[in-house]
């Protein structure tokens, strides 16, 4: 039996929302990291642990109905901006139950009926793709909003700068976030980009600020302004948040010795993580308590999941066309 | 009785769709001016929100059209070159074919990419003259090619409606081509071929600019051999039923193709025929040779590509 | 006597070629770490001017490779998934592979493409898993699948001392593969076959990792069907002397390709052999299907890649 | 029987020199127009006429043995920099005498003996092949300066701003050279590159400057700093030329009525003509004498090109495999 999924909302409103989404989502991580280790998440993840202050913050800026754009690394924005974590677990199990019916998996996740128009594997894809769904929106005459999220690599992207241009003259209602986590898998940020990510986009006239992306309430400050500025008409923002990742770059680094930063460096972050940070400006006990929250959620979401079945082999290759074309089969006998 | 020119058709086919779908616009170069010929007037009528100038940003407004058909638009984006579609191969291989799949049914890409002046435009050389259809064939890309203003006009406005990426090759040597329309334009589904002309003898398959060739070769070798010529119009989905009914009374098969050899659009008609249909001699095709760059100098360029006397050749081969 | 890995095959093959000839460099991300095996160590013994650890800009390291290629270099692109092919068609197909004839001859790109994980990675899904050599043999670039240590070593050494543009695939699903190597590794010459079984009464062309497929299903027919399996290992130029010469004993052919179906490899293949060779059967192959996009879900995964199952199923099906 | 070209060099070191080259240019582009008119050069050609001073002002700023790359308006280059107009005549002409064995035509002349790496029918293309030519070139110890010209349409393309971005890492010995002439075939420039030109590439750190296009002195000595620079290893520069085509976009453009510009426009670039404004510069008599050689020269051009033979079409194929593997042709019969 298909089990369903319990209906789900997450508030973003207020500073314990947004820790409660916070830890959600860091749960989340933490759960897939066990569940690629016992080989039920099939490839591994990115895990997107230690940014969990970008997604959220810029996520409690945005309203239903705005569009979102994601990475690879997308497991946090996808949660944030609403997902249900019990759907997108069983996306990465690769059950019909998931959000994108098990086809999709960790680079691919989606829904489209929150807005979230799908996670992307190739760096700098997502960002083209906001711009558009922005002109769309705009030329329609909606006042909705669009967010690409995308890494510090993805600024050496081609398609990400030629989107800063057509973005800039056509006046589009796109907030591009980079998480400046400082690794394009193991080239340092520092040397890579020259001139700086802030510098890049102002080139193009682009409103551009950089915040601390470990602290949930500075991320959500500036986003709402950016969102602000594009829901008036009056084009698109950059925000460069400087964050990182407490994990490896893939799950798969576990077995590699890359050493292409200091357990040091590593220790000064997670002595800045985020919802530690967060959870100390609430009222005293309430964090334990939303921890124990998400914990069960989390729990149901991992039964959820696991007792959800594998898609049905006769149905690989659903989906390919909308219009139903079936392809011819790869042997005929 | 009005001689409806191959550009022209196009040229409807987009206003058409434009003034019947609210959600069709139109992204690309020089659209507004209409430089290339499909878009001419357009702008002017439907205003720049509908008809888009773009900066010479070919993979953000390729991945922008794909964006605006995820918010439920019907773009149509063209290209001036066929060389651009090499270019963005990554929008749209990867992303706009995959998307529905991926996804797993949550969302679809009605983007359609028009390429005029697609095969040799004489003159322009290497990098301008390619005829890359059989490459989005392979990736599985709906891909039509259409050889008369009709099918012109009819595939273009099916592949618009379509709810999948389609592109449309237009080529160079067939938006010369005029036609006396007597009726009304209308959409041509995507994935059935057209038989241009009866035969017993041999089946020709031909594609674009070529089927025209194909049928004055045709009408010369009618006294001896009774050729059938098939205008694919679709590279895929392919229109194998009407292929096999053809070859079930012929029984042999030349393909005209101009693309490179290995893995082309020629191949895939032969190799389904050798596995799956009635052939009663080897077939054979006519086409660009292995890995064709087009040279420059016309006799070059011309030297490349498949030509009537070739063709003739392969009817005579197969019928030996 | 020692177990070669695959991977290990070709970091030997770089290092080799990076020791003998100052004009090799590397140029990818992540090559210092060795990230992806091929590059293991090299950055460390040659230094940061020999392998270049470059930013996300793929298509600018293609087009610099380019570059460097007509100032004097071999340089060797490692990219880390088959579709950065697509992100970089336009370098590679546009101009990479026409510059030596578009100039005239006055220069050559000596640029080699090494692709280590192409095909399924299982769990990495649509958008890395594709495996498009017979993209490169439509536009005409030489390019290697070599399905075993030996021969990733001797294909990529020879692709590097190519005066054309290479691409080499190294198949995920190979990459595990370890061989006794009791020999000196040397350069395999492109556009060679191997056959890597003998056999009379079909002959199965296989490519990459569903060579070893290929065998095992061979070595189970054996008491029926005496099969011969031809490793291709160069996609383009492919070699048509061996097929013709193992047809000539078996007269039936089977190709099991992991790309898509249509115009792909296996399609070319079959079109030669229909047009050119001796068939005395109707051929086969076992590919992906047609414009497939692999599903996540390891199933769905499995279900689009050809297997012993249906190769089993078509050597059956052309004995018949 | 097939001509040989006389020998050729075009010196630069001197004003008059330079008004040579640029009168070289312009007679070459407006014998060519009368040739595509006759029929003689096929497909037609991007005209240089209006542009001549950058061509010039770059080229005399460089020194044998520096790199070029072109674009699809590349015969000012390709001129300035040494190749000889019966040769460049020829290939337009499609003939065996050409720079390319008539291979190549307008958008691909190359001339490898003299740095020409070719012009490229791909907008933007040229910039990163540039780039690795000058990474080689610098790797190898030598002090070569590679100059990358392309046009206010470049701009947009991904590849090179990318392009701009390794330069600036790696401190390649680049001169980006950006022909802004207004217009990309009939976009204006000044709606479709938003924040401008030297600013894009001051973003990635890299000097940049505007000079006046057509006083090909001013361009020279923009170019001169610039080069100095790179060949101390001090990395790239950009140097924005605001200049005209007086011409269409392309021949093609005769028989269209675009429309995109007015005549006024175009007469007061006409106004600005680099040609007179450097020939008053010049000794009473020394334009004319010079003008009366060139008509000479490219006359001389003009009976070889015509002269020549066309290539032969077994060779249609030659030169696809520089290991001369001969592809299979496209029907057996
Ligand atoms: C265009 C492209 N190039 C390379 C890759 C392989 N790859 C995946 S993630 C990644 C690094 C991305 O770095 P960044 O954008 O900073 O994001 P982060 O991983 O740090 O979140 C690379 C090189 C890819 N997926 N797409
Ligand atoms: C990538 C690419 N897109 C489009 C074209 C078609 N095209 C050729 S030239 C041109 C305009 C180029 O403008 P610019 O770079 O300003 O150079 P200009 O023609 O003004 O010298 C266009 C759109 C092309 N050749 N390459
Ligand atoms: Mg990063
Ligand atoms: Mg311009």
């Amino acid at each position: 039996m298909t089990p369903t999924a319990p209906p789900h909302h997450l508030p973003l409103a207020e500073p314990a929302d947004r820790y409660r989404a916070m830890r959600l989502v860091r749960g989340f991580e933490e759960q897939a990291l066990d569940l690629v280790r016992e080989g039920v998440i099939a490839g591994g993840i990115h895990p997107y642990i230690g940014q969990e202050a970008v997604a959220v913050g810029v996520c409690a800026a945005l309203r239903d109905g705005d569009l979102i754009t994601s990475t690879h690394r997308g497991h946090g924005h996808v949660l944030a901006k609403g997902a249900s974590p019990h759907r997108m677990l069983a996306e990465l199990a690769g059950r019909v139950t998931g959000l994108n019916r098990g086809r999709g998996g960790s680079m691919h996740a989606a829904d489209f009926s929150l807005g979230i128009l799908g996670a992307n594997g190739i760096v700098g894809a997502g960002a083209p793709i906001a711009a558009g769904a922005a002109w769309a929106e705009a030329r329609a005459g909606r006042d909705t909003v669009v967010t690409a999220f995308f890494g510090d690599g993805a600024l050496n992207q081609g398609v990400l700068l030629e989107t800063f241009n057509l973005a800039a003259i056509w006046r589009l209602p796109v907030l591009f976030v980079c998480e400046n986590n400082g690794y394009a898998t193991t080239l340092p940020a520092a040397g890579a980009v020259a001139g700086g990510a802030v510098e890049r986009a102002r080139a193009f006239g682009i409103p551009a600020q950089t915040v601390d992306g470990m602290d949930c309430e500075a991320v959500l400050a500036a986003a709402a302004g950016a969102v602000e500025r594009a829901r008036a008409g009056d084009g698109p923002s950059f925000l460069e948040c400087r964050t990182y990742r407490f994990e490896g770059h893939h799950t798969m680094e576990r077995r590699l010795k890359l050493g292409y930063r200091t357990a040091e460096e590593v220790a000064g972050w997670r002595e800045r993580d985020p919802l530690p940070r967060a959870a100390a400006a609430l009222d005293p006990g309430e964090a334990d308590r939303i921890d124990a929250g998400i914990g069960q959620l989390l729990a149901d979401a991992r039964t959820f999941a696991l007792a959800s079945p594998a898609p049905d082999i006769s149905g690989a290759c659903d989906y390919l066309y909308a219009d139903g074309l079936r392809p011819r089969a790869g042997v005929t006998l | 009785m009005s001689k409806l020119s191959y550009t022209k058709a196009l040229n409807r086919a987009l206003g058409d769709a434009l003034a019947a779908d609210e959600s069709v616009c139109v992204f690309g170069e020089d659209v507004g001016a209409g430089l290339a010929g499909p878009t001419l007037g357009l702008q002017a009528r439907f205003g720049t929100d509908r008809v888009v100038d773009t900066p010479l940003s070919e993979q953000a407004f390729v991945s922008m059209a794909i964006g605006a058909a995820l918010a439920g638009r019907r773009p149509v984006v063209e290209l001036q070159i066929p060389s651009l579609l090499f270019l963005t191969f990554e929008q749209l291989a990867n992303q706009a074919h995959k998307l529905s799949l991926m996804t797993g049914g949550q969302t679809s890409v009605p983007l359609t990419c028009l390429v005029p002046g697609s095969g040799s435009r004489e003159g322009w050389a290497g990098q301008h003259s390619d005829h890359p259809y059989s490459l989005f064939a392979h990736v599985g890309i709906k891909t039509v090619v259409p050889a008369t203003p009709s099918d012109a006009y009819g595939l273009l406005a099916s592949a618009i409606r379509d709810d999948d990426p389609v592109i449309v090759f237009a080529p160079a040597a067939a938006m010369g081509v005029r036609q006396d329309v007597t009726w009304d334009l209308e959409p041509v589904p995507l994935g059935r071929a057209r038989i241009a002309r009866q035969g017993d003898d041999v089946t020709v398959v031909a594609l674009g600019a070529p089927v025209h060739g194909a049928l004055a070769v045709a009408e010369e070798l009618a006294p001896e051999i009774s050729v059938e010529v098939v205008d694919a119009r679709t590279v895929h989905p392919f229109d194998w039923a009407t292929l096999s009914r053809s070859l079930e009374r012929t029984g042999r098969l030349v393909v005209i193709d101009d693309s490179n050899r290995a893995c082309g659009f020629a191949a895939e008609v032969m190799a389904t025929a050798a596995e799956e249909m009635r052939l009663t001699a080897p077939p054979r095709r006519v086409t660009r040779p292995d890995g064709a760059v087009l040279p420059f100098a016309l006799e070059l360029d011309r030297a490349l590509q498949p030509d009537a006397r070739q063709l003739t050749g392969a009817i005579r081969a197969v019928m030996k």
